[in-house]
């Protein structure tokens, strides 16, 4: 047998197919580049696509199916916290491999997936490093109401007292429990809030008085109206940057660009990297959109973004280990990316860690009128930290 | 000559009753008193409030103002404003409406089988078995009404006419105290509209009874105390012939009276 | 006959998957979906039988399922990420002892008291207020639209103490055994296969009795019901709460077998999709739920796999195609073709079949 | 009476799900006549004038109308082609007001429907007086009248009537008499009534049928309407 | 200073900002500070956007300003000009920006436009610069309008609030007190902090004067917040009725549960997409002709959604009416069906619409901002209150529409046409539907699910107003949005949606009908 199954596990359906779809387009693109390469160990990859159908219940039995029926040595997929959370007890319990590439909340390292996301030191934290030697003074902190924001809000909180950042300049509101400890920091919406003239009203009052930004950890499509809001309440990116962890480039091929420009955003990649490896990734993806024949894919004015990078890069990590531990044996493809391996990808070098998370360059950048960013500032290696609230507490 | 007025107990008074909707007085200061096991008739112009009379003791809407009371055999007066239909039902007051209302969805027989009076809670309905009595009672009733060979159709695919029956069937099987009877004989034959005519006077002396109707062959059949409405109000009340014979009446209600007075 | 059919369904299935003729995934799967079809029977209890349709069906089988879980969650212990005895999302919303409200559930008994307490009091509250208002029809309808849709973005909510969007994930234990193993999805399997006999069995004895005859009375002239001296409230009150229970049941056994609980569980889509087996296996039949629940789900899995671009539009078709040409459902068609044969000496029988309005024709 | 009929049922045929209810009824309503269809509960007579608004599909048969068979017409162009119908129950619509109810013909009749408007006041006041109460609060009668109203107002030249004296007050049957018999003098309106109340129906019509079990038993002028054909086929 | 840059024109000196880095940027900058041009604002802005392009290298290169697509003008002699080959996009950085904004924002001050004065005032006042407190000083007598005069004056004061003698930040805090500055409010609750705990030399007077003006302030802007949240009222309310009157119709007037309702709310919003791109496509973005795609996007939706409706019903729903409930499960499948024909022709990803210049912006009023665009929806959202009104109420059609709906077959026998009246009522109420996604392509997303948002609170809508009663919907949209946002500030907008949810439950209890019941005397109703 000449082939390996491979699983893509995102939803092409339901609210989050808005996301995902096009982390399918881009891992059909990479097995395509992998197998015209002669495959891994090889062998071909054979793509078993399922979809999620943003129904986190439906994503587990996809997994379990994936793993169970189909066999598949390894599996590229989900996006929303919650459903990586769905599928751990199954990759666990079948003790198969997970590739997750979609920056997240952290606290959580699941012997059976690799985590090619971001982790919250290689996005919020930098964008507030950043921010803050940019001479910012304000932060109002706004976000979708649950489990990430609230996360990467609480560290960023923490993080600014940490730097200095008097209580009051932190705007969007806090909640204290009982014991008047912060249990809660920014403004939440609920998902698909469509509505944000109050939020956008109080953002204006709080960035009044100069040097203040906003922080963004709104999620999916509820930007849309958020950034016209803004935007149409007459405030711009000079008066008040709004930095957002959710928008890449491909968000933006849904938002009106001219909202948006100045605004910042922070990745692990951009599409407007200079370097030749990324141009020649971005060339070989738009070459492949127009010849592929999988129904639904959109061939125009596609853009590649971080997330889909980190896709793109885990399959390459994933066939590094392989042959490195010459098996596909899961067990032992994640002991070879715990024994670090590394690829030279379009965002540049990434070299997984024991945490099972990457070492990679972080950038920082600003929306242009085209809809890509300008690169403004880049960290180079950082490694990725899952767990880190609590860790800036001084007290 | 029948017996206009029999001096026996109340079971359904009602005083200075008044109902409005949206300005208009569709009873208006209505006195009623209804004695037990009498036969009662109300006749009276369209519109003239006896549908919504039989609706407020019913407990379809409420009184403005007035009171309406139930007299108990044991001596108790109940305000029957301040029940829910179903109770009102439960102390023995039914009724049958001016257009037939039955289950359509259920056959003749379960139709009949629901209204039988007996303990209307959920658990007894959960934990209630047919007992031969029951089915007896559903016998007879259906007997009555002549809808024997058709006990097992859906009551939704009956004949106007023969729904009517069956509703009035249902009124039986509950054995109420009180039977408001709106337009039984709408839509019956002659003949059949003497026969219900027969049936409600079979019932007289047992069950109190007040019938609504326009057909003036069949109010003179049945007719023992009449009481006209009109605009709300009571017009007229006495024997069959004393209320023909008013001219108001005549004028609002009877017209030229050719076919009654033919008869 | 279809009870038999059922029961031997569920005997055959587990001697099979033992045999290894059918894998513990497969097991678990169907699991599942014997779980649907008791959320769908609970409904059809209401929709079909009492003419009470409830879009927020899926509200009750998620709270079931929360109540379930949160035992669940406790049995977990010390093993993942924090390693303290509280559950994780509690450590990582920096909660420092275990709610008042969570303490009991370390008690299965008091858990699987909570399944059926939980939905039925919500039930009972709610019931009361909107059936003692008589509110009807479709103002019923998008009331428990909006109870559900209310209820979702609460437990969205990280303070609702219930953990938010992620839920309940990575369960370890139940009632002490290895939520993994083999036997544990197969015993889940068969507990929900009792659980749908047993409700099934039930339904159809309700059904039977008066009571069941005064629901559909209900269904058909529920102020004629209350004429005959029946409180339809109560009737109405006790069959949404006894719809709830079994939802909360069928919610209790499928969050172990789905592996996770969540607020998705209960938007108002999820409602919608309950009412969608109903009507697809045939409202007001006994057993048109469960097919209705079962083939779904099963075309819903089969096509997410196999046409993943286009088993909305595959699903969605079916949907059209049995409104249009199996207007009672796929159990109506059975009992049309039932009735066809047995009428077929009385010569053509006309186009009933197709309820289509003559005006339209 | 010599003229050709206004309308023939001819071996109509008619059934709800499996039982045929109408087995072959053969009607002829001459014009300007008043033609009555008597019958027990159940027999079909209702079935009968809902074949002919094709409110029902027949199974066999036809029905022709003013010489042109009505097959393969729906409801709206029977109406349009001069078919007015009141039905038992009286299906007023509940939330438009008399006056609405009453426009629903005008709108689709026009001037002549509008010419008839005082007519119909004249013979029910009360939809003078109740113009803008809603049609589902009326009394049964009010909705009677109404029901009847609207339906003249369609300038029929073919008038049905479903039972049109149930729930009605005396004196108003009488009035309902008298436009019956004034309209057949002073138009060319032809009228099929379904009637339980004999001496109504007796003083109307010109013709009588009798149905039975879905057939049409007897039939001829109302002089010979004997109380032995009532006897048999009326009573129980 | 450089004697030779100050010979330069400003276009060359900008030119030379553009090129050059370090050293000589810096000079160039310092010498168009002094200018006041114009054209200094438009090539910053242009530069922020990314409008300015170079072409060729070396000594030859030019600097492009990009007019429209495809059309620029030569910086130096701003003339029109085809560029002979590509020109290559120059970016302003950041820092840079924000100085040079600093200049334009300085420039502004003596800018013709008004509006542009206001806002340089405003956000110079701000900055509490000492730099720019003797030229705002100065400029102030020197505005004839009052408003103008009045933000220039509040500039000042604010500025006075930090830079000012003791004297002066006293008056200062007096003055903004009885103009009751909202900018000034924090400024001058950390001048009262800073006094209070300087605890060497407390400023009682200041202190006093600081809390008066403070109260004054609030006061002030209580009133403001309610105004504000009666217009934000008004516009959510807007919205909800936009997205719920052509369910009011096709569900409240024809009984259709119309599931797919949201999916022709998406069409609506997809073809203002379309029209948009076709738009783009023959003006281009820039073009005066692009902002007038939105007119033409208005009557395009409501056409393609009411053509999506009248097939609809003319191949689904009219089977379905005498079994409303099925026309749930039916719509149901459509919507599903129509969600994935999104996803297959336009793409899963959200599509981007963009406003036209003259729904963007809002306008100052008394303290409340209206933005355009929301006010523009209040008002067409009353123009479709009307016009729905108008065509049921009072047109044989709405008649028909009427009588038809609450009894089908009756309406036949008396000859209304009932199956064209069916098409044409429910194409009307797809119509509407598509009319809302294209409003709302303006204020949110338009994409395959987008109608999904909206279809719980449509029905809610409908529900609460009354099944059937247009009037009631309208009604009941605007009390759902004043209600929504009088939560919101308080709650914070989860809680506040949650609160408004068990609103409405407690509501319908005490109207089971919602606010207009159509009351019926029939037994089963
Ligand atoms: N809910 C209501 N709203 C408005 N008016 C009403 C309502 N109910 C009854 N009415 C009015 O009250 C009057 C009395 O109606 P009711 O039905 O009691 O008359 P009735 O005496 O039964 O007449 P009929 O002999 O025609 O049945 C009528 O004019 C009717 O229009
Ligand atoms: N919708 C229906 N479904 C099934 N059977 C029906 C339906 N409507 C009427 N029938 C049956 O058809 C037969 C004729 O009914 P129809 O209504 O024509 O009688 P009718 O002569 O008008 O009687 P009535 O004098 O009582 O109005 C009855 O036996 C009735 O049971
Ligand atoms: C922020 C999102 C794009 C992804 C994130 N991991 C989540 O929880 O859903
Ligand atoms: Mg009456
Ligand atoms: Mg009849």
């Amino acid at each position: 047998e000449d082939t390996v199954k491979v699983g893509v596990l995102h939803s092409l359906s339901g609210t989050m197919a808005i996301s995902e779809t096009s982390l399918r387009d881009i891992l059909l693109f990479t097995f395509d580049e992998i197998n015209a390469a002669g495959g891994v160990m090889g062998k071909k990859i054979e793509p078993v696509v399922v979809d999620g159908a943003s129904d986190w219940p439906l994503f587990a039995e996809k997994a379990e199916q994936l793993l169970a029926q189909d066999k598949t040595a390894v599996t590229f997929g989900c996006w929303t916290s919650v459903s990586r959370k769905s599928v751990l007890p199954v990759y666990e319990k079948y003790n198969g491999l997970l590739f997750y590439p979609v920056q997240y909340e952290g606290e959580e390292m699941s012997p059976n997936i690799f985590y090619t996301a971001e982790a919250v030191n290689q996005q919020a934290i930098p964008a507030v490093d950043f921010l803050l030697e940019d001479g910012y003074k304000k932060f109002y902190l706004i976000g979708t109401d649950y489990v990430y924001p609230q996360t990467t809000n609480l560290v960023l909180f923490e993080y600014l007292l940490s730097k200095g950042i008097p209580v009051e300049n932190i705007g969007g509101g806090l909640r204290k429990d009982a014991d008047g400890e912060v249990i809660s920091a920014g403004n939440y919406t609920p998902f698909g809030h469509s509505d944000f003239q109050q939020i956008v009203a109080d953002i204006k009052k709080f960035s009044a008085s100069g040097d203040a930004c906003v922080i963004n950890t709104i999620n999916g499509d509820a930007n849309v109206p958020f950034f016209k809001e803004f935007a149409a309440s007459g405030l711009t990116s000079e008066d008040c940057p709004v930095v957002s962890f959710s928008l890449s480039e491909d968000e933006f091929r849904s938002l009106p660009a001219k909202d948006l420009v100045g605004h910042l955003g922070c990745w692990t990649y951009f599409m407007s990297n200079e370097s030749e490896a990324n141009k020649k990734f971005i060339a070989d993806f738009q070459a492949w959109l127009q010849k592929t024949e999988v129904p639904g894919i959109v061939k125009e004015n596609r853009v590649t973004c971080s997330p889909m990078v980190l896709s793109y890069n885990g399959v390459y990590l994933w066939k590094a280990a392989v042959e490195k531990a010459k098996s596909f044996e899961p067990e032992k493809v994640m002991a070879a990316l715990k024994s670090g391996v590394s690829f030279d990808g379009p965002g540049g070098t990434v070299t997984s860690q024991s945490n099972h998370h990457l070492t990679k360059n972080v950038y920082i950048g600003e929306t242009l009128e085209n809809g890509q960013f300008s690169v403004i500032k880049s960290f180079d290696n950082v490694v990725g930290e899952p767990f880190l609230k609590g860790t800036f507490m001084k007290k | 000559m029948a017996v206009l007025y029999r001096d026996t107990d109340l079971t359904l008074s009602a005083e200075g009753v008044s109902k409005s909707f949206d300005g208009f007085k569709a009873i208006n200061d209505l006195n009623f008193y209804l004695g037990d096991g009498e036969l009662r008739t109300v006749i009276g112009p369209n519109g003239a409030g006896k549908s919504t009379f039989m609706d407020l003791i019913t407990g379809r809407t409420t009184p403005d103002v007035g009171s309406l009371t139930f007299h108990q055999p044991d001596g108790h007066d109940v305000d029957l404003c301040k029940l829910r239909e179903y109770q009102i039902n439960r102390l023995g007051i039914a009724r049958k409406f001016q257009t037939p209302s039955v289950y359509t969805q259920h056959t003749v027989r379960d139709n009949i089988l629901l209204s039988l009076n007996r303990d209307r809670g959920v658990l007894r309905a959960l934990f209630y078995s047919e007992t031969q009595q029951d089915r007896d009672e559903i016998d007879e009733v259906l007997e009555i009404i002549r809808l024997g060979d058709r006990r097992d159709e859906l009551a939704g695919s009956l004949s106007h006419g023969q729904k009517q029956w069956l509703e009035i069937g249902m009124l039986l099987a509950q054995k109420p105290r009180v039977l408001l009877v709106d337009e039984p004989a709408a839509g019956m034959s002659d003949e059949e509209t003497e026969r219900t005519g027969e049936l409600l006077l079979s019932l007289e002396g047992k069950h109190s009874v007040v019938v609504v109707e326009h057909d003036m062959e069949f109010v003179r059949q049945i007719a023992r105390k009449v009481t006209v409405l009109h605009q709300g109000h009571v017009l007229k009340e006495g024997s069959f012939d004393e209320v023909a014979g008013d001219p108001t009446v005549k004028e609002v209600y009877l017209g030229r009276q050719k076919h009654t007075d033919a008869a | 006959m279809t009870f038999f059919l059922l029961a031997a369904f569920v005997i055959i299935f587990p001697i099979l998957s033992q045999m290894g003729m059918i894998s513990s995934f497969q097991v678990g799967v169907w699991g599942k979906y014997l779980c649907y079809a008791v959320l769908a029977m609970s409904l059809n209890i209401l929709w079909g039988y009492t003419g009470l349709l409830c879009l927020g069906q899926c509200l009750f089988f998620a709270l079931g399922g929360y109540a379930f879980g949160m035992y669940l969650m406790l049995m977990i212990g010390e093993d993942p990420v924090y390693k303290t005895a509280l559950p994780d999302f509690m450590d990582f919303q920096g909660y420092k002892e275990l709610p008042w409200h969570w303490k009991p559930f370390y008690n299965p008994f008091f858990a699987v008291f909570a399944v059926v307490a939980v939905p039925g009091v919500v039930a009972f509250i709610f019931g009361a207020l909107a059936f003692r208002s008589r509110i009807k029809g479709v103002y019923f309808s998008i009331l428990t639209q909006a109870l559900t849709y209310a209820a979702t973005l609460l437990f969205f909510r990280n303070e609702f103490t219930f953990g938010g969007n992620n839920g309940f994930t990575d369960f370890k234990f139940i009632f002490g055994a290895d939520i993994r193993e083999e036997s544990t999805t197969l015993a889940l399997f068969v507990a929900s296969g009792i659980l749908l006999l047993v409700v099934y069995w039930g339904l159809a004895w309700l059904l039977k009795t008066k009571f069941g005859k005064v629901q559909r009375a209900i269904r058909d002239s529920e102020n004629r019901v209350r004429f005959s001296g029946y409180s339809s409230t109560h009737y109405k009150v006790f069959i949404f709460v006894l719809s709830a229970i079994i939802a909360g049941l069928a919610g209790a056994l499928y969050v172990p077998q789905a592996g996770i609980i969540n607020p998705e569980e209960m938007k108002p889509s999820k409602g919608l999709d309950i009412v969608v087996w109903v009507a697809v296996g045939g409202r007001g039949t006994k057993f048109g739920p469960v097919i209705g629940a079962i083939l779904i789900s099963l075309l819903k899995s089969w096509s997410t796999r196999a046409f993943p671009e286009y088993w909305l539009i595959i699903l969605g078709l079916v949907f059209v195609f049995v409104v249009l040409f199996m207007p009672d459902g796929i159990v109506g068609l059975f009992e049309k073709a039932k009735a066809y044969l047995r009428a077929r000496k009385g010569g053509e029988s006309d186009s009933g079949s197709s309820n289509i309005p003559v005006e339209a024709k | 009476m010599m003229t050709e009929p206004q309308l023939t049922l001819e071996g109509v045929q008619v059934s709800y799900d499996e039982s045929l209810i109408l087995r072959g009824v053969d009607i002829s309503a001459p014009k300007n006549s008043v033609v009555s269809l008597l019958g027990r509960n159940g027999v079909g007579k209702t079935t009968a004038l809902k074949s002919i608004m094709g409110i029902v599909p027949l199974t066999a048969g036809e029905i022709t109308f003013e010489g042109n068979s009505l097959t393969g017409k729906n409801t709206e162009k029977r109406s349009r082609s001069g078919i007015g119908y009141v039905p038992q129950g009286r299906d007023i619509f509940p939330n438009l007001s008399v006056w609405e109810n009453l426009k629903v013909s005008i709108s689709v009749h026009g001037q002549a429907a509008r010419d008839r408007l005082d007519e119909v006041y004249e013979l029910f006041p009360v939809l003078a007086e109740m113009k803008e109460r809603k049609g589902g609060v009326l009394s049964g009668g009010q909705q009677q009248q109404l029901a009847i109203g609207r339906a003249l107002l369609t300038n029929p030249s073919l008038l049905i009537l479903d039972e049109p004296t149930e729930g009605i007050q005396p004196s108003i049957i009488d009035q309902i008499e008298d436009a019956i018999l004034h309209l057949k003098k002073t138009s060319e309106m032809t009228i099929l009534l379904v009637e339980q109340y004999l001496d109504f129906a007796k003083s109307v019509s010109d013709h009588f049928y009798i149905m039975e079990r879905g057939s049409v038993v007897e039939r001829g002028e109302i002089a010979l309407l004997s109380d032995e054909l009532v006897a048999q086929y009326l009573s129980v | 200073m450089d004697q030779r840059l100050s010979k330069l024109s400003t276009r060359a000196l900008l030119i030379q900002v553009i090129l050059s880095t370090g050293e000589s940027q810096t000079a160039a900058i310092d010498v168009i500070r002094e200018r006041g041009e114009p054209i200094i604002s438009e090539v910053v802005e242009a530069w922020r956007i990314g409008r300015i392009s170079t072409l060729g290298e070396g000594e030859e290169v030019q600097v492009l300003i990009q007019v429209s697509e495809g059309q620029y003008e030569d910086l130096l002699t701003g003339s029109a000009l085809t560029p002979s080959g590509e020109p290559k996009i120059n970016r302003a950085t950041r820092s840079l920006r924000k100085v040079l904004k600093r200049i334009v924002d300085l420039l502004d001050l003596k800018s013709p436009d008004m509006s542009k004065r206001i806002a340089a005032a405003e956000k110079l006042g701000l900055s509490q610069n000492e730099e720019y407190l003797p030229e705002l000083r100065e400029l102030v007598p020197k505005q004839s309008d009052k408003k103008v005069k009045a933000a220039f004056q509040e500039a000042v004061w604010i500025s006075e609030l930090k830079n000012g003698r003791i004297d002066e930040k006293i008056s200062a805090v007096t003055s903004l007190g009885e103009v009751k500055s909202y900018p000034a409010r924090d400024f001058i609750e950390a001048l009262l902090k800073e006094s209070r705990e300087a605890k060497v030399e407390r400023l009682d007077e200041l202190e006093a004067v600081a809390e008066i003006a403070l109260k004054k302030i609030d006061d002030h802007q209580k009133l403001v917040e309610v105004a504000s949240t009666l217009v934000r009222g008004l516009s959510t309310g807007s919205v909800l009725l936009l997205v719920s009157y052509g369910l009011a119709i096709t569900f409240g007037q024809m009984g259709v549960i119309n599931m797919a309702h949201g999916e022709f709310i998406a069409i609506g919003g997809y073809t203002t997409y379309v029209v948009q791109n076709f738009f783009v496509g023959v003006f281009g973005v820039e073009s005066a002709g692009f902002g007038w795609y939105f007119i033409a996007a208005l009557p395009a939706a409501f056409v393609v959604s009411a053509l999506c409706g009248a097939i609809l019903e003319k191949g689904l729903i009219q089977f379905l009416y005498k079994r409303p409930l099925e026309s749930l499960l039916a719509t149901w499948g459509v919507s599903m069906v129509l969600q994935q024909v999104f996803r297959l022709w336009f793409g899963a990803a959200n599509v981007a619409v963009a406003s036209p210049e003259w729904l963007s912006g809002s306008y100052e009023l008394a303290g409340i901002s209206l933005s355009y665009n929301r006010i523009s929806l209040i008002v067409f959202a009353l123009i479709v209150v009307l016009v729905t009104w108008l065509l049921l109420a009072k047109t044989n059609w709405g008649l028909h529409v009427r009588a038809t709906m609450q009894n089908r077959q009756m309406s036949s026998c008396l000859g209304v046409p009932s199956s064209r009246v069916n098409m044409l009522t429910f194409a009307f109420g797809s119509g509407l539907a598509g009319l809302a996604g294209a409003f709302l392509s303006q204020i949110g997303n338009v994409g395959p699910s987008m109608g999904q948002t909206y279809i719980v609170d449509s029905f809610m809508v409908v529900v609460v107003g009354g099944v059937g009663n247009l009037l009631g919907a309208a009604l009941s949209s605007m009390g759902i949005g004043m209600l929504d946002q009088g939560l919101q500030p308080v709650l914070g907008p989860v809680m506040g949606k949650i609160t408004v949810l068990f609103g409405i439950i407690l509501f319908l209890q005490f109207k089971p009908g919602g606010l207009f019941a159509a009351r019926s005397r029939s037994l089963d109703d």
